[in-house]
Order: C-alpha cells, then structure tokens, then sequence
C-alpha cells in the first residue's frame, strides 16, 4: 500500500517534459495547512475544558456546600445552587460553562470565595516567566549543545565524548526536577548565597527555578538533538554540500542546521510541554506564588474551580505551544507545505 | 534477542545495570521482610536525629530509622512504577495496533488524538485523574499509566504500520494467513523490540512521575510511604539532616537512571545490530576522518588523476576491513572512464577517497593521489577545499536525497560561485540561472526560485550536474547517477554528461554497476571486484577482448535486447569474498571455472594483456563473448 | 498613651541590642547601643497565606491581624499579662453589658484628620449592619444587638450590649478601627489602608506582598531603629522562609519545624507563644464505636499525650496539653482541669475496655458483639506535624486491640466534617482559640443543621457551666465556670487536649515583640547586620 | 488448478488520485505476460489490487473465470500468489527460511501436517536451493537466496497464477541471472502462468511470452514479445527502446 502511494508521489520524476507546474496551483497549501492545524487545537482546547468540566461532575460531593461552608442552612445552599445554574440539566449547564469560560469567568474560589481570575491575574505573571525563560534556555542549551556533540562525535568520533555525554544526559535526563530544584537551593542559596532561596521578588529570583526546569528538559531534548544530528549528517546533501567544498561552518549551519531542528524539533518539541509543567514542581520548591503553587494547593484542598482554570491555562499553553512549534517546521521545512494537504 | 542481552550485559554498564537492577528487585522483595520491623520503630525521644551509624540516614519525625523506611518503600515505588506501565502498556498497546491495523482514516484519526494527548503533559493528566479517583496510591498509579499510555499508543501504532507495510505481512496476507497468527507471528514479533525498550524505560519514567505526585502530597499518604514520600518528608529536615532527604532522593535518582540505562543498553543492543546489517551496503555512506596518506616522491605525469595503490579500511570488531585494496588509477584529461563493479567492490569507496571525502573512522592511504600534478594528500584543507571546489565536480546516485530540501535550488547553486570565486549573490545567481539553463532546464530564472520537491527527479539530477558545473570542473565524478532514474530519465542524463565531456572537456569518470550504461558513455572501463581491479580496458574491446573471466561473467549474465530467450542466462556460482574473509590469492577464485591452485595462492598482478589492456588473471581468457 | 507599651518594647529591644552589641568586639561604649540600630531600611516579615480582604471590619484571619496591627489600632490592647491596656482610649469603663470609652484626643488618621468618638461610632455603625455580614460579628461581638453613642464633646464613647459578655474588652483588642475616608467606606479599602496605625500601606500584590512605609509623626516613630518600610511577604513553606531569613532577605517569621535549629545557629532570636491548641474529639453520635463512653476513656488512656505534643508540634511545646484554649496571654487559667484527664495506662485502657465487653480476637484487634474495635483516626492536611502525630497515635492505639485507619482530609473537607456533617470517628483538631468560648458551638447546643455540634457532643454538666461563664459579670467567676466546663470535657473524655499550639517567631537583624504570637507594630527595629 | 488471470477495466485511486486507469490485462493460461513501464506508472498497484492490496475504484479481476474480489483468502491464495521486490522486507526476520515457507502450507491446508516438511524440502530443491537452508533465518541468506526463498513460498500454494513484481531490481546483476534462471527452470516444469512486472525491458524480453507496456496508470501497446518488440507502434514503446543503452551492438 506503501510503496505504491510512494511510487505515486514520485510520479513527476517520469521526465522533465511532463513537470506539472507546480507554482501554477496557487492555492496555497501552507495556508490550508495552518488552518487545518487551528482547527486541531480548537477542538483540542475543546476536548481540555469538556473534561474539565466533567471533572466536577465525576467528583463526590457538593462543590456549593463546600464553598458556603459548614453552617449555612439547606435552603441558602438551594438558593445558590439555582444561582449558579447547578439544578440545570447538565447539557445546560456545559454550555453555560463554555460561556463563562470563553468570556474569561473562570468562577470563584471555593476557599477563598475570590473570582478566579483575581488569582491567576496575580500569578500569571511569575509563570510566564519561569515558563518563557525555561523554554528558551532549553531550546538554546539543547540545540546548541546537541549540534556540537553530534558533530564531534559523528560516526564514532571521540568515543570517549559520547560516552560522557551519554552518560550525563541520562543522568540529568533521569534525576527528577523536585529533587534538582532543592540541590540547587542547597548548593547556590544557602550554601553559598549567590541566589535567592525563594520568592519572585527580583531577575535574579528565577535564575534557579528555570535552572532547575532546563537541567532535565534540556538533557532529553539534547540527546534528541544530537541524535538528530548524526541523521541530518548522514544525509546525502551534506555529503554533497561537502563535495561542494563549502566551509565547515556553511555546511553544518546552513546546510545541516535548519534540517536539523525540522528533525529536533518534532520530536524535541514533545519535551517542551514538559517544561511548562516543569514549573508546577519548581514553584512549590521554590514557593514562587505563581500557578503551579497554586495549582498544588488548590489539588490539596479541592478547590475546583481553581483546578479547572489552572489546568486549562497549562494545558492551552501546552497546545498553542505545539501549534507554533507545527508552525515553525512549516517554516523550516518547505516540504511540509505541500505535503500537508 | 537472547543472545543479544547476553552480550549486552557482559558489557560494563550492562552487567552494572544489571546488577543493580536485581538488586532493586531483591529490595523490593525482601526489604519490607527484613527491614519493617525496625522501620516502623516509633521512639519519638529520637525524632530527627542526624545520620550515625546505628541510622545511616538519620531517623524522621517519629524517630524512625529513615534508611530502613528508605529500603521498605522499595517494594511500594517499584510496584507502583511496574503497574503504572503495566497500565500504560495494556492501554496504549492494543489502541496503538487497532489503529494501525484498521484503514488509513481510523489511522489518521487516531493520530490526531494522539498527537495531542501526547503533547499533553503527563503530569497534568496525572493531577486530573489523581483528582478523580481521589488522592492516594491508586489514584498515582493510574494518573502517571494513563497519562503514559498515548506515547505506548503512538509507538505502537508507527512501529506496526512501518512493518504491515513491509512485505512480508502482505507476503503472508497473500498466503491466506489468518489475522490473529499475522498479528501476532508477523507484526507483535518485530515491534516487540522497541517496545520491550520502551516499557522498560518507562518504569523509571513511572517511578519518578509517582515520586513527584507523593512528594507534592498528591501520592502515597501515611501509613502508606513511597520512595517520594519520604524525600517530602526528610525534606523538611534537608538543612539539619540531609541525609534524610538525600537518602530516598539519591534512590529516586539510581532507579530513574538504572532503568533509563537498562533502556540504553537493550537499545544499544538492537541499535548495533541494526547497524551491523547496514555494514553490508556501508560503501557509499561510509565516511570519516583520519586521513594519512603516505605521500611519496610523485612520479611526473601528465594526467588529469593519477592515482597509486589507494588503500581504504574500514576499523571494526574484526580488525580493519580492507574495502579498497591497492587500486591504481588514471584518467587523462577530457577522458571518458567508467568503473564498473557489484556491490561491495569498492567502487564508490574509491571515488570517495579520491575525492577527500571519506570520513572517520575510515583510513585512507595511498601511494600517489594527484589531480591536475597536485599531490592531493600534502596540501593545506584551505587551499584544498578551494582547488577541488573549482575543478572537481560530483555528482551522486540519488538526485531526490542530494539537495538540501530546506534550500531554493538557486541558493544551492549560487552558494558554489560564491564561495568560490567570490561572486557576489546577484551575479551568482545569474550564473546559476544560466548554468540551469545549460543542462535543459527551462525558465531557469524561476526555476531558481524553487524548493527540490518541486523538481521532478531527472530535474534534480540535472540541477546537480549544474551545480557541478557552477565553476570550470576538470573532472566530474558522476558515481550511479542513472540508477534511481527511469530508463527514458537515464538516456537524457547520459547524453547530458556526454555533452559536458565534448562541450566543456571535462573528464568524466562514471561509476556504474550496470556494464552497459557505461560501455554507452565511457571509453575505457575499469572492472572492480573485491577491492581491487581486475581488469582495465577500453570499452571497444569489452565484448572483443575482455580477458578476465569474472568480466567476461558479468558481460553474459546481463540479458539485453539480443539475448537468446532460450537458453539460459550465465550465472557466476557462489558470493563474493566478505571483506573480513579475504582469500590470499586472486578474490575470484573460488567462483572461477578456469582457477587453479596459482590462483588461489597468490594475488595476480595487474599487467598488460596481448593487446595492451590491463588484467589481473592469471589464466586469462581470450575471444570474443 | 501607648507610650507604656512602646517604651517597654523600645526598652526591650535595646537590652536585646546592647546583648548584640557585647557580643560585638569592634563595638564598645555606651553610644553601641543606639550605633548598632540601621537607620532606615525595610524591615520584611513573612506569612504562610495570603491575607485576603483588607477590610480590617470584616477580615479576622491571622495573618490580617498581623498586618492591621501596623496599620490600624483597636480600641483597647491585651498585655503581655493578660491585662487591658490602652489603644485609642485613654480610659474604660466596663460593667460586664456597658462600656465607656475615653478616646485619645491627640490620635489622629493616617490621611492627617482627627480620630473622634463619632469615627469610632461610623465602624460600629458597619459592623451592626446585617448586609455588611462582617466577620467581627461572632469572632469579637457576640451579636448584633448592642448600641452605642458617640460624645465627640466630651470625648467619650459607649458601648451597650444587650447581655453580659466577660471577654468584651480583650476582644475588642482585636477590631481594628478604621478613621477617615476609611470608617465611611471599610468595603472599598482593597488596595490601601486608612488607619490610626504607625504604618501606612504603600502597595498590596496578593499572594505576593504588603508593603508599608513609616508614618511620619507617629509617636515613636522617631527612634532609631524604626524601618522606613515594613513589608509583609507570603512565603508558602517554612523551610523557604527559613532560607530567606538566613540569606537576610527576611528579618522575621513563623518558623515552628526544622528549620529552627539552623536559624539560631545563625544568630536569629526566636521566640515561642502559645496561640492555640491541639485536641482530640471524639463523635458521640449513635451508631459510632466512640459514641460508648469506655471506649473514648480507653483510647485517651493508651495515649501517652506527652511524645504526641511533641510530634504534632515539631517539637515546640513538649508538654502533654493541659487546656482546650491554650492561647497566651490564657484569660482564664484551666489548668487544674487537666486532672480530669484518664491518665496514661496501657493496662487500664485494656481494663476499661475488658470491663466493658471487648475481647481480643484472632488478629489482635478487640471485639464486642461481633463488631470490630475499628475506627478513623482523622486529620487536616493543613496542620503541620498532624500526619505524624496520628500515625503516632494510631501506634499507640494498636497497642491496646484498637485498630485506627489515618484518614488525611484536606482543610475544606476536615471543616465539613467537624462542624457540618459529623462525618468522623476520632479527630485530631487544631484551633488558634484565644477565648474558650470559641468551642462552645461544637461541643453543645444544637445539631447540625441547626447548629455546629457534629459530633452530637451531649454533656449537660459542660453545658451549664459555659452558660455560667458566658454571663458571669467578673473575670473572676467566669473563670471558675470555665475551669469546670473544662472538667466535666475531660471526665466524659468528650475532648482531650494534645498540646499547646506554638507559634514561633523567628527574628535576625532586628527586633519585633509579638503578643500571643501577634507581631506588636510599634516594636520593630532593624539592627545592623551583623 | 489452473486458470489465467483477466483484468478488465480496472480503475484504482488513492484519495483523488487515479493511479490505474481503466486497464484491461490478459494473462493467457501457462503463458508469461511481461508488464513494463516507468515508476509511477501503475505497474505495482495493478499487482496489489489483483491480491488484494489495493483498493478497486472499478473493473473486474477474475482468475479462472472467478472474480477473486469475491474469493475468501484463502481461496484467493491457491489462486493468486506474489513475489516482492525487495528480498529484504519480504522475509519476516523472525522466522526460518523452513517456517517461512510452511506457514503458507499450513494457512492452505492441503497437505497433512506430516507431509509438510518433505514439501518444504521439495519447493527448496525446486528454487535450487539446499534444504539445509530451512533451518535459517533470512538474515544468513544472500539477497539472490532471498528471493528463491520468497518465490518457494509463493509455489507453495501451488498457485494458478504468480505475480513477480520487481523481483529482481534489488539484486546484482550477476544474482539477477540466477534468479532469472531459476524461474525459467520452474516455468518449464510446473504449470501456471506469470504476470512478470519490471521496468528493465530486456529482463521481460528474456523471459515473458506476452508484453504490456503501461504508462500512467494506462496500456499503451500489448501482444506478444516478438511482434510488440520488432515492430513497436506506441510512440512510447519505442521510446522505451532507444532509451535502453545496448552493450552489444544492435543487429
């Protein structure tokens, strides 16, 4: 089945005199392409705030009595109920939900009794950071370490690099970021005091949390990076861009590198949702008030509706996060705007 | 498989992973047997006590011994971990097959949801289910196997439709095999592999996710305590008694590493054994570094390349594999020579090492290796790089894999001129358009402005001839340039080199595996077998006054258009020698019929024929074919 | 007028400074004292939560009391002692239903205008208002139904409730009095404060921090030493705050694990109150094993409360508890109570529950009637030390046939069950209860719905002596009442006191006095960093 | 069993892609028909389509007069059976050469279990093979043996009509020659017609009776080797033929 659609996709070889003019058909592909993909993460948002809102379904008890509080008699805890649509049919009350979602009313606070989005509005903020540098160090620190291990270790060169590197990788790989977080507090806050321990007061309050995030993300997302790498210089272009006699630098950087992060970046990318959740363990760690912290708290204490919000923030952060990654090898890769139609 | 863990674990890290993964295991078997009693030892007059001897890791709140608590939660995390991939795998498996197995739309659909989910971070997933089912052991275990069954789901699915597309499923499902017994004689036992790699890692992967659920308070809960517990608990005390934290922390981290070794390891096995079957066909492909030719007094000489007992060697386990041995060459300038050989004579390998290409761990020596009188061998990489980037062209067998998909063709053209001569980007790019136009490319301009997957392959391999030619090249080195192409696509780009060669006088020397494409282009042929040359000779005189019997083989096994349909075809019995079984005597001479034992005892030389052409036999044949 | 108090703090602090400045080599003299406060700076202290609303009429948490005690003063302040002493009034006059209040003419608003009895008379006016539901209501007043009048020319004003109420004026200790455009609009103070206090606040970021700067003019705020800025920073953990405080990031905090030992070992004073306590209750309701009287006399007797204390405060407050409202300063000493208490005695809380029935079965836990000796042994999440004390306690009760399963509830789900649904069998319970009167909901009256009496608690001696208390017109015999109720708790083992609640202040580079573990504003000072 | 194969009007598509295009082929029974053509062309896929493999848009595929469409599997295997192109992908690494071609056997039925070992040995010796190679995996086996194997396992059915699909594009071509040879020997001594696709014109030549000459997705020009090849009336057939470089010297 395989070989024949393959064999179909390389019919224009035939001959030069049959070439379709390809550039003729301008509907463009990529645009095609791009929409097709807002179309995944919208019904893959959808999919995130349905469950969410099925999770206060699935949980015992009754989130009003709960949130009113031991004392309040039978008829106020009605009354609310009707308030907040609770004694709707549940078909009813899914899309009050996405109304109050969609509008940016993410509910109160069951413990605190405070509007959601008071919360997230103050926390945001901190997560964002830690998420942004994160991320950034992860891709520059991967990406660039992975090009320069996977080229001096190509095919078998410097085999004591690789092992090294094997090793430490999977190490780093393989040690938790809750346990990396408060060796770093140990080592660089209180041991020697070139950090802050904790809070989000300055810059340099978030050297360590995103530290703590990149040690691990950054190890896996490396090894993928430079096994990437070997791939992209086993290719026959790089071969043939040395033929060409280029430099050495033209030939990794501009021949092997955006080939290389199509490759890294597909499979890499993966690793980048766990660097937004990375920041749900380091903030408790490093008691950043931000939204993992709260989020924690909130599991803890059953506060729902600042689970739900939470969860869907992460989670679309997650998905747009992919989406742009979709995107950028969209760019990179020239094929894939034809070939996604 | 057996066999290969053995080996695997006869390594270093191997039998390290090995060891400590029994000793995991016995851990979990007879830690709490062992160990309970003095782990649940309340004395509260000892709460918090720093690591002593009598407590290896201090003792916690209640004065209980944290090593031996460390050591009991074995069994829980270890178990907690297998379960979760247990339910990972029993989820994820069967939905990643169904997938596969079930029409291109269910596929498709699938993947979808799967990509997401997968991109969804497992610890979200974890928390949301944790949530569901209430915090605890259980609710852990499933959240951290549910949010892991997407990526078993996906790795099946990839695994099983790379291998029904494979022959040998439809092969069977030709045969009438029945879908259980395809399933499962056919597809589960070659994705089993990868998967065994993955389930394997995963259960570090596990163990780490339930340790971050338990130490956010989201896990295990007392009495109940798992390897995170305890850390959240000894971390309450990390800056009066580290070791509290430390100890179940440092267990953590072994176990996480001990399984992602594990991983590693089994994956190393299958990966190298891959690797060994790819050693077949390394020709082409192989590369690399460590060049040391011995460069000797040249002697003068006034061809284009004259090259001099070129040697190349491949290290491996079984010594260097000699892929090249002692191949002489000579092209005159404005030649026409053709090398022609099976796969695995050395052939490309040759052209490769003359043309500085191959890389480690590849080791290339060579008596003479000069290309327009330069000894290649001495001279600076700089002044290298730009002597052979201007006056030697390649040109390589697959035309859809040589240009960089991510680059205009008229970057990748112009790129030459301005590295070379220096051209600016403007007038580089008009001497691509016209080069482009050259080899009969029409409407080059816009053509440059397109990506190769908008080229057909006859294009791309037309573009790549243009590249070559992008400077004045002496020489181009075309190696199989015709064999991904159709024969119609063949006869255009032979008659395109031919048209270089008598336009241009650039020398060519073509590599081909296919005699007749060469006796339509060259004018002399060189006959590789086993690393050396066998025969030498023009092209007129292949079919009048080929000498060697294994040239003479390869010319009558070949049917062409003449052929008598009813008689059988020549066949030569028996394979080529293995690169690490080289006989000492001639190569050919065990599938010789005119061999005999000079011939097995010593390596003919390359000498001088009755009519001047050379031939290494020593029993060589005469007559027309 | 708050001079005595003031000067007592300042007092404090240099004693505390020239302690420091002896231990200083380089530093000598007389004039080391007032050269080793800073002059200027922030003084930052940190809180586990946020404090919510700073409505200071309708936020009566913890942590909004520390931070009103800088901003605001109440009518009357508690000392150290237990006794009454001045805040805004000068004077008092107290008959058990009617007090006079004589307000400081010079004490003037955060915003410059003049602090009259009429200001005063707008925050009760507030708080009386049903739709405001103002927490003061219920945590300081007993209800709604007083009055009060307001004699701006004589400077006085009065307070008349509709019944007798012993603690009214350390109550009022804690309602803070809001002044200017503030007593007008309590409600719309969200993001700044207008109080009597010796701080104002400069910006609010919730969950984040409350800063302040000093209010110049103050009394006091003059000295040497006093901070420019006080900052009140929420710090989740302990051990955080801990680093904190040892990178001097932080000058003070609630530290009550760990931590401790590093930070004195740092040179940070510290210093242990008592806020609150720690007991057990046991659910009375039928159907309940714990509801038989032998079986609550034989689970106190298996516990020895002495290592539990110890474990469920960190350490802190190793002394078996003696108190169901051990909060310093303690208005009425119960102690003698503690008598009551079944004493610690393997062998008898096996008697006791032999006596009434149980007998062992095959895999050691008691049984009676066919029914198992088994119950929950429940916990918050939120206190710390609680999981290892209930896993301590469930040691202990297995030792005697009683087999207890820990049940950790999240904070929400704890308070449902306690005060709503009964939904328990043994509960570990912590409370920050300055006055006894605060148990009297759970421990009689009505049952859920009507009331918060879950664990259908029905000791008619408990009851009556806390009507007696409630209306006891002097201290005196309100506290006698008191003492008895407490009693007649622990002969029923109704409810038995674990510990003492500790709250451990932890200070470096500075100086802060706290009362009953309240930070006392007026107190702080930065020294120079050693 | 016997029967050759019919096409008729046979269309397939691949999403909106026409792949094959209305094609009428005839197998004549005992007789070898040759398929060429270029990559793309369709060649493959009329393959899989008549097993199976291919989705049929249109048309009829009727071997011995059945439309096999409508034939069980297993039916379908006695009378259709394929070799691959690529010697490496259509060997299950996992089984020996022995197993490899019994599970064709087994999944038929035909013979008694105790028969089958001696079969196998028959159908090795038949594709000149050593039956000391049962016992191996297909790994230890050169790409020529390979593909003897898979063309046994194909016999095995002992079926009415052999698809070869490319079968020896893979090989070198001193193992192509044995292969080829091979084939020749089985076509004379056992029964059954051929449909032989390649893209190497010189290859059907040697070994087909009848040729079709296919170009997207549609048969250009057919009928027996002799005449299409002497005297070639397609345009592109005769292009076909100047392409081929000759290394004797056409007479």
């Amino acid at each position: 089945m395989t070989t024949s659609t393959a064999e179909v996709g390389k019919r224009p070889a035939s001959a030069g005199r049959r070439v379709r003019p390809t550039e003729g058909r301008k509907t463009p592909g990529w645009v095609r392409g791009l929409a097709w993909k807002l179309l995944r993460l919208v019904i893959s948002i959808w999919a995130v705030l349905t469950l969410t809102f099925l999770m206060i379904q699935f949980i015992p008890g009754d989130p009003v009595r709960l949130a009113l509080g031991p004392d309040a008699p039978a008829s106020l805890v009605e009354e609310r109920r009707q308030q907040l649509g609770l004694d709707q049919p549940l078909i009813v009350q899914y899309f009050d939900y996405w109304g109050r979602m969609l509008t940016g009313d993410f509910g109160d606070s069951l413990l605190t009794q405070q509007p959601v989005s008071l919360l997230v509005e103050a926390r945001i903020g901190n997560t964002a950071t830690i998420v942004a540098l994160s991320l950034v160090a992860t891709s520059v620190v991967a990406i660039l370490g992975g090009l320069l291990v996977g080229i001096a270790t190509h095919r078998g060169r410097r085999p004591t690099l690789r092992t090294g590197f094997t090793l430490a990788t999977g190490i780093a790989a393989a040690l938790p970021d809750f346990l990396v977080a408060v060796g770093l507090v140990f080592l660089f806050a209180v041991t020697f005091t070139i950090f802050p321990v904790a809070g989000a007061a300055g810059a340099d309050s978030f050297v360590l949390p995103t530290l703590a995030i990149t040690l691990g993300s950054a190890a896996t997302m490396m090894r993928v990076v430079r096994s990437s790498t070997a791939v992209v210089l086993d290719q026959d272009y790089l071969l043939v861009a040395r033929a060409k006699r280029l430099p050495a630098t033209r030939v990794y950087l501009r021949h092997g590198l955006p080939n290389l992060l199509t490759a890294a970046l597909t499979l890499g990318g993966l690793q980048l949702g766990t660097v937004v959740t990375g920041t749900i363990v380091v903030e408790n760690v490093f008691a950043i008030p931000g939204l993992g912290t709260a989020l924690v708290q909130a599991l803890i204490t059953r506060d729902y509706p600042v689970v739900q919000t939470i969860m869907v923030l992460l989670a679309g952060t997650v998905l747009i996060l992919n989406l742009l990654i979709d995107v950028a090898l969209g760019a990179l890769d020239p094929r894939s705007k034809r070939q996604r139609s | 498989m057996r066999r290969q863990l053995r080996t695997v674990f006869s390594t270093v890290t191997g039998s390290v992973a090995a060891v400590l993964l029994l000793l995991l295991v016995l851990l979990a078997i007879f830690g709490p047997i062992i160990w309970s009693g003095k782990a649940n030892a309340i004395d509260v007059a000892k709460a918090w006590q720093p690591p002593s001897g009598e407590h290896w890791f201090g003792t916690d709140e209640l004065g209980r011994d944290m090593f031996a608590r460390s050591l009991v939660a074995t069994r829980l995390s270890l178990l907690s971990a297998v379960a979760a991939s247990g339910i990972a795998i029993v989820v994820g498996v069967p939905v990643g097959l169904l997938a596969a197995m079930f029409g291109p739309r269910l596929t498709s659909a699938f993947q979808s949801v799967v990509n997401v989910s997968i991109a969804f971070p497992a610890l979200l997933t974890a928390m949301f289910v944790g949530t569901v089912i209430g915090i605890g052991v259980p609710g852990a275990i499933l959240g951290v196997g549910i949010a892991m069954a997407p990526m078993f789901a996906r790795l099946t699915q990839t695994l099983t439709a790379s291998v029904i597309s494979l022959d040998y499923v439809a092969a069977a499902r030709t045969m009438g095999v029945p879908l259980r017994r395809l399933v499962g004689r056919h597809v589960l036992a070659n994705v089993a592999e990868p998967l065994v790699i993955t389930a394997t890692t995963s259960v570090g992967t596990s163990l780490l996710g339930i340790s971050a659920l338990s130490f956010l308070g989201l896990g295990a809960r007392p009495p109940q305590y798992d390897w995170g517990g305890l850390l959240s608990t000894g971390l309450k005390a990390i800056y009066t008694s580290p070791m509290a934290a430390i100890g179940p922390g440092t267990l953590i981290a072994l176990s996480g590493i001990v399984f992602s070794l594990l991983g590693e390891v089994i994956a190393g096995a299958f990966g190298d054994n891959q690797s060994n079957r790819r050693f077949g066909r390394v020709a082409r492909a192989m590369a690399a570094a460590a060049r040391r030719l011995s460069a000797k007094p040249a002697s003068p000489s006034d061809a284009l390349l004259d090259v001099a007992n070129l040697r190349v060697g491949f290290p491996s386990e079984n010594g260097e594999l000699p892929a090249v041995r002692g191949v002489s060459l000579r092209v005159a300038a404005g030649e026409r020579v053709g090398i022609v050989g099976e796969s695995g004579s050395g052939k490309s390998v040759s052209v490769m090492a003359i043309a500085q290409l191959v890389e480690h761990p590849a080791v290339v020596t060579a008596d003479r290796l000069r290309f327009l009188g330069t000894e290649l061998s001495t001279m600076a990489p700089a002044a290298r790089r730009r002597f052979l980037g201007t006056n030697l062209a390649m040109v390589f067998q697959n035309p859809m894999s040589s240009l960089n998909p991510a680059m205009r063709i008229g970057t990748q053209l112009a790129e030459v001129a301005q590295v070379h001569s220096g051209l600016s980007a403007s007038d580089a790019r008009t001497r691509a358009a016209d080069r482009l136009a050259e080899v009969g490319i029409a409407d080059a301009g816009h053509r440059l402005r397109q990506y190769p997957h908008e080229f057909s392959g006859g294009m791309r391999q037309r573009a790549m001839i243009a590249m070559g030619l992008m400077e004045t090249p002496r020489l181009i080195i075309a190696d199989e340039p015709t064999t991904a192409l159709d024969v119609t696509v063949q006869r255009q780009i032979l008659d395109l080199l031919l048209a270089i060669n008598r336009d241009a006088g650039a020398a060519i020397l073509l590599i081909s595996h296919d005699i007749s494409v060469i006796a339509n282009v060259c004018e002399r042929v060189v006959v590789m077998y086993a690393g050396v040359v066998v025969e030498d000779l023009p092209v007129a005189s292949l079919l009048r006054a080929a000498a060697h019997p294994y040239t003479r083989a390869l010319i009558a096994s070949v049917p062409d258009m003449t052929t008598d349909r009813d008689a059988d075809l020549a066949t030569i019995p028996g394979r080529p020698p293995a690169l690490d079984d080289l006989p000492t005597g001639c190569p050919f001479a065990s599938r010789c019929a005119f061999a005999t034992d000079e011939c097995v005892a010593q390596m003919p030389p390359l000498a001088p024929m009755a009519d001047g052409h050379l031939a290494a036999c020593w029993h060589p044949q005469g007559g027309a074919l | 007028m708050r001079r005595p108090q003031l000067l007592a703090a300042a007092g404090l602090a240099l004693a505390l400074a020239a302690t420091s400045a002896c231990s200083d080599s380089d530093d000598g003299g007389g004039s080391g004292a007032n050269g080793n406060f800073a002059s200027g700076g922030t003084f930052t202290f940190a809180v586990a939560g946020d404090p919510g609303t700073l409505n200071p009429l309708n936020n009566t948490a913890t942590t909004a009391n520390w931070l009103f005690r800088f901003l605001y003063q109440p009518l009357v302040v508690r000392e150290e002692d237990g006794s009454v002493g001045p805040g805004l009034a000068t004077k008092w006059d107290f008959d058990g239903t009617k007090a006079v209040f004589t307000i400081d003419p010079n004490a003037t608003c955060s915003d410059g205008s003049k602090i009259t009895p009429s200001v005063i008379a707008k925050n009760f006016a507030w708080v009386k208002e049903p739709k405001n539901t103002s927490t003061v209501i219920g945590a300081t007043l007993p209800n709604r139904d007083f009055t009060f009048a307001a004699d701006d020319a004589a400077g006085t004003f009065t307070l008349t409730l509709n019944g007798p109420f012993s603690n009214l004026l350390p109550s009022l200790s804690f309602m803070h009095q809001a002044c200017g455009a503030g007593a007008d609009n309590p409600a719309g103070l969200t993001t700044s404060s207008s109080g009597s206090g010796p701080f104002v606040l400069k910006t609010a970021t919730p969950n984040s921090e409350y800063v302040m700067t000093k209010r110049d003019g103050f009394p006091g705020n003059d000295a040497a030493g006093v901070p420019d800025q006080v900052v009140m920073k929420i710090v989740d953990s302990e051990s955080t705050a801990a680093n904190l405080l040892l990178s001097g990031a932080i000058n003070a905090a609630v530290v009550n694990g760990q931590d401790r030992a590093r930070l004195t070992a740092a040179g940070a004073t510290e210093k242990t109150y008592t806020s609150g306590g720690v007991v057990v209750s046991f659910n009375h309701r039928e159907g309940r094993i714990t509801a038989d009287k032998a079986v609550r006399v034989a689970l106190t007797q298996a516990l020895d409360r002495g290592p539990v204390a110890k474990v469920v405060t960190q350490g802190l407050l190793p002394e078996a508890g003696t108190s169901v409202s051990a909060a310093q300063p303690q208005i009425c000493d119960d102690s003698s109570a503690a008598a009551a208490i079944p004493s610690f005695d393997t062998a008898a809380a096996e008697a006791t529950l032999t006596a009434d029935g149980w007998t062992k079965g095959g895999d050691g836990v008691l049984t009676k009637g066919g029914k198992q000796l088994t119950f929950q042994l429940g916990y918050s999440t939120a206190t710390p030390g609680a999981a290892a004390a209930a896993e301590l306690m469930a040691d202990a009760f297995g030792k005697i046939g009683a087999k207890a399963t820990i049940s950790p509830f999240a904070q929400a789900d704890y308070t449902q069950r306690v005060f709503s649904t009964g939904d328990y069998d043994v509960m570990l319970q912590q409370f920050s209860n300055p006055f006894p009167s605060t148990l009297i909901g759970l421990l009689a009256g009505p049952f859920p719905p009507d009331g918060t009496n879950a664990g259908h608690v029905a000791n008619k001696t408990y009851a009556d002596a806390v009507a007696a208390a409630r209306t006891a017109t002097t201290q005196e015999a309100a506290c006698q009442n008191w003492t008895a109720a407490s009693k007649a708790l622990f002969e029923e083992a109704d409810m038995i006191p674990i510990a003492s609640w500790p709250t451990n202040w932890v200070v470096k580079n500075a100086v802060m006095e706290t009362l009953g573990g309240r930070p006392i504003a007026e107190s702080v000072r930065l020294l120079q960093p050693k | 069993m016997s029967g050759g194969l019919v096409v008729r009007g046979l269309t397939v598509r691949y999403g909106g892609r026409t792949v094959v295009d209305g094609v009428d082929l005839d197998v004549v029974d005992g007789r070898v028909l040759g398929l060429v053509g270029e990559s793309g062309s369709g060649k493959s896929t009329i393959a899989r389509a008549v097993l199976g493999l291919a989705p049929v848009h249109a048309g009829a595929i009727t071997v011995g007069g059945q439309e096999v469409r409508r034939l069980s599997a297993r039916e379908r295997a006695r009378r259709v059976q394929m070799v691959f192109q690529d010697p490496f992908g259509s060997l299950n690494p996992r089984m020996s050469v022995g197993g490899i071609i019994r599970e064709g056997l087994e999944a038929l039925g035909d013979l008694p279990a105790r028969e089958r070992a001696a079969e196998v040995t028959r159908l090795l010796e038949l594709v000149s093979l050593s039956p000391d190679l049962a016992q191996r995996l297909p790994r230890r086996l050169s790409g020529g043996q390979r593909q003897r194997v898979a063309i046994a396992r194909a016999l095995a059915a002992r079926p009415g009509v052999l698809i070869a699909d490319e079968i020896t594009s893979a090989l070198d071509v001193s193992v192509q020659a044995q292969v080829l040879n091979v084939l020749r020997g089985i076509l004379a001594a056992e029964r059954f017609s051929m449909l032989f696709i390649s893209h190497n014109l010189a290859v059907v030549r040697y070994i087909s009776d009848d040729i079709a000459v296919m170009r997207d997705g549609v048969i250009v020009e057919t009928g027996p080797v002799d005449e299409v090849l002497a005297a070639p009336r397609h345009p592109y057939t005769r292009e076909l033929l100047d392409a081929i470089p000759q290394l004797h010297p056409t007479a």
